[in-house]
């Protein structure tokens, strides 16, 4: 297959069945690592082809992606670690949200996973008191200007971003997982209340939960940016946890249309297929816009989600708002 | 503090007498952990500075376009007498304004430290702004 | 709530090398190097990983090094570093 | 991209793709005697930032697997100095199977002379300078070293001589191939010094380091040991993977740490430096 497409499919068929990687030339498999690196899922990628017979530099190249991502993980869980030091007078879990999920609970999705910042799940009522804990333990503001402060804590799902002082990792306090300014309100109560242990004092969302908010996270909070990353979850915890009861666990949090069409991509990404809807079509082409460079291809499909997404995010008079305030900030 | 170990260790089985402990002053620092020079995950943004220009051309001028020019040329501007915060640059590189400069100053700043490359003092907190996260 | 233990990391957990007069550690756990002069290697041998409370550790340091006093302020600090870097955990 | 050129420098791959054709041919010229990859370790992408820039004023953005978006455009007379950069930068941000310590390297009878400091320390112009003199040159830029091995791999890519080192050592090596002057750089008159062929004949062959400086230019000639502790610390601030490695980088520099001497010199002139390092290697 090498040469014939190298776009994002490329990608999704050797993650899907890896021996596919086996027929690839070397100008295919210098497109499968450009797009991979491109979409951050090039540590998926190389524990998806351990221990297949592969060509000496492309063997190199994943064996250093692996390790990468290997390191990248005990990282990830030392923040966590540090994070459930922090919350542990306050007799609150860490409830885990994401990557750092995924590899502290030892999930398929979490394999060669890369991991960027901590996001952790509280309740709203405790949002003060753990961020006092999490200053007291190192953690800073990152100092964003007023403007910026002022929305987040209005607006948004979660604190201003912290990053901590010695170690210069970013911490994300959550207490939803969508934006207040969403016109979709997930039940964050009942987040926090089905989540299930991981580990002393640590947690994470019960698993249909983890892929409803895959889910919203793809299609209600972001442009599709690392969307196939993001679809490669879903299918993993599809696959590890199946899917019952996740409809009406889905329409409980107002996100049925989200999931239903998350399982589709992903099921036609690195699955056995779905029945797509002509949207999902538009998707699959904004999500696999990569070319054998790793570049971003088909500006006009990722203008139109790009847009979309901060509609989604907005009420109108808000969005001509925030727009306009960032305009200014402008210089030229 | 203590150091007197020497003439009243007799009080003390020999077994357990190994040397005198120095607690160091309150203030003192007995930790240093290596930072990454180059952040890898995370946006490392709160602490990392960047002189301009760089210690090995200190006291050159920073023109409009960033390049560094003899010191007193027309229309560029002195170093800012301090390193730059990383934060106070990501705010600047995104639209925003150095602090304590003015509009041209602030453009001629960063512009030098768009030009930075690899192996130069400041680098390596520029790359960090910039690495993606996810 | 009873005084809490301070307890050294797992010492499979720790790489040592010594230096100069500090010892560079690295610590499995974090992934992260530490740089340890004096007193903070002694602190941590002390406590061990079954731990100690504050005031266990001040005595068991007057007794063990020959102190005839120790400075409180100055032992906290030390103790609140390696607590700040991981390598201490307090339970 | 339109324009292609790979190459393995070491034992790292390249591909340059380039939306101009003057970069690619440059790159071709200079890096002639070297072998090509099967499958590159790294992308580097040079275009233009908006699309007419690749006509007017053209300028070249550097992109690749591993970019800084905010990093200022070059115009394409600097086109070679772009590529450079963008190769550099795969390096320094995507490197993980070698420890990467800003540091060139020179090998002597089978050992490795590495000389860590911060740019405009010389230690470009001292590695081409040795070369002259019989030392295989082995990289001015980065020292790769194998964590299993403890092994000093070659990366002889094009020596960076800026302003006053390209008379010295073009004076130095009246037969060596150069590049183009790339006039009026961020970093001032850049120009590239292509490695012997030597260099490039013996860069598959590894060679355990022997002896760790970190010069300083503009001083009275001296020298000091440095401590270990501090050896330990300035390496890996002059490693931008150092942490990423975790533990073998760890192993890598503390072995190196504590088996090679290490010496800061102080030096007023390039003369003046090279006698000191022979001196210092002589009475290893």
């Amino acid at each position: 297959m090498g040469g014939v497409v190298s776009d994002g499919w490329l990608l999704a068929r050797v993650l899907r069945t890896p021996g596919n990687a086996l027929g690839l030339d070397a100008a295919g498999w210098t497109a499968l690592i450009a797009i991979a690196r491109a979409e951050q899922i090039i540590g998926t990628l190389a524990s998806r082809l351990d221990g297949l017979k592969l060509p000496g530099d492309v063997a190199r190249i994943l064996d250093d992606a692996r390790a990468s991502a290997a390191q990248g993980q005990v990282a990830a869980l030392w923040e966590v670690e540090m994070a459930r030091r922090a919350l542990a007078p306050l007799g609150e879990a860490v409830v885990l949200l994401k990557g750092s999920a995924f590899a502290a609970a030892g999930l398929r999705a979490g394999e060669g996973r890369s991991i960027g910042d901590l996001d952790i799940l509280v309740p709203r009522a405790r949002i003060d008191a753990v961020e006092a804990a999490l200053l007291a333990a190192g953690w800073e503001w990152v100092k964003p200007n007023p403007y910026d402060d002022a929305y987040y804590r209005q607006w948004m799902h979660e604190l201003p971003p912290l990053i901590h002082r010695d170690r210069d990792r970013m911490i994300d306090v959550h207490h939803t997982i969508l934006p207040l300014t969403a016109r979709i309100t997930p039940d964050a109560v009942s987040l926090l209340a089905s989540s299930v242990a991981v580990g002393p004092g640590v947690r994470m969302l019960a698993p249909n939960d983890v892929i409803v908010h895959a889910a919203a996270h793809l299609f209600a909070d972001g442009d599709l940016a690392g969307g196939m990353r993001n679809l490669w979850d879903v299918h993993c915890l599809v696959d590890q946890f199946g899917t019952t009861g996740l409809d009406q666990r889905a329409a409980h949090h107002g996100l049925a249309k989200e999931v239903a069409r998350s399982l589709r991509l992903a099921a036609a990404l690195y699955g056995d297929g779905a029945k797509l809807t002509p949207g999902d079509h538009v998707y699959l082409r904004r999500l696999t816009a990569r070319d054998s460079w790793g570049r971003p291809t088909r500006q006009v499909t990722r203008l139109g989600f790009y847009v979309r997404s901060h509609w989604l995010r907005m009420p109108p008079s808000m969005l001509a708002k925030h727009l306009w305030t960032k305009w200014r900030a402008k210089p030229d | 503090m203590s150091e007197k170990g020497e003439h009243e260790g007799n009080r003390r089985p020999a077994t357990t007498r190994r040397r005198a402990l120095m607690l160091g002053a309150t203030g003192a620092v007995a930790v240093v952990s290596i930072r990454p020079a180059l952040a890898q995950t995370a946006a490392s943004v709160a602490h990392c500075e960047i002189p301009v220009p760089d210690a090995g051309r200190a006291g050159s001028y920073v023109a409009a376009d960033g390049s560094l020019v003899a010191p007193g040329t027309t229309g560029a501007f002195p170093g800012p007498g301090h390193p730059l915060k990383g934060e106070d640059v990501k705010n600047a590189l995104a639209g925003g304004q150095l602090p304590g400069t003015t509009a041209d100053q602030s453009r001629a700043y960063t512009n030098y430290i768009r030009k930075l490359q690899s192996g130069t003092s400041g680098f390596t907190c520029f790359a960090s702004l910039q690495m993606p996260r996810g | 709530m009873a005084e809490p233990l301070f307890r050294m990391a797992r010492a499979e957990a720790l790489r040592i090398v010594h230096l100069d007069s500090f010892v560079a550690v690295f610590h499995r756990s974090s992934g992260l190097t530490h740089l340890l002069a004096a007193p903070a290697p002694e602190i941590m041998a002390t406590l061990g990983e079954a731990g100690l409370t504050r005031v266990a550790l001040a005595e068991k340091l007057v007794a063990d090094f020959d102190l005839e006093d120790l400075d409180d302020a100055a032992l906290a600090e030390r103790l609140d570093e390696l607590v700040a870097c991981g390598l201490v955990a307090a339970a | 991209m339109r324009h292609v050129f790979s190459v393995r420098i070491g034992p790292v791959g390249f591909r340059v793709g380039s939306t101009w054709r003057t970069p690619i041919e440059q790159l071709e010229a200079l890096y002639a005697n070297y072998p090509r990859p099967e499958v590159p370790d790294f992308s580097v992408r040079l275009f233009p930032a908006r699309p007419w820039r690749q006509f007017i004023r053209p300028s070249v953005t550097i992109g690749g697997d591993f970019m800084l978006p905010d990093a200022l455009p070059l115009p394409l007379a600097q086109g070679l100095l772009a590529a450079e950069m963008g190769m550099n930068l795969q390096m320094a941000l995507g490197q993980r199977r070698y420890l990467l310590l800003h540091a060139s390297v020179v090998e002597r009878d089978g050992k490795a002379l590495l000389m860590s400091g911060i740019s405009g320390a010389g230690k470009s112009t001292l590695s081409a300078l040795l070369s002259a003199r019989g030392w295989r040159f082995m990289g001015d830029e980065f020292a790769l070293i194998d964590p299993e091995t403890g092994l000093l791999h070659a990366f002889p890519r094009l020596v960076s001589l800026k302003n006053a080192a390209i008379d010295v050592v073009t004076n130095a090596l009246p037969d060596a191939r150069f590049g183009p002057l790339l006039a009026g750089t961020p970093k001032g008159d850049i120009r590239h010094l292509v490695p012997d062929a030597s260099a490039v004949a013996a860069m598959d062959t590894p060679v355990p380091p022997a002896l760790l400086l970190f010069p300083s230019y503009g001083f009275e000639a001296d020298e000091r040991l440095v401590p270990l502790s501090e050896v330990f610390v300035r390496l890996t601030q002059a490693s931008t993977n150092y942490v990423a490695l975790g533990e073998r980088g760890f192993d890598a520099l503390a072995r190196l740490v504590k088996t090679v001497p290490a010496r800061a010199i102080d030096y007023p002139d390039t003369d003046s430096a090279v006698k000191q390092i022979e001196k210092l290697w002589a009475a290893l």
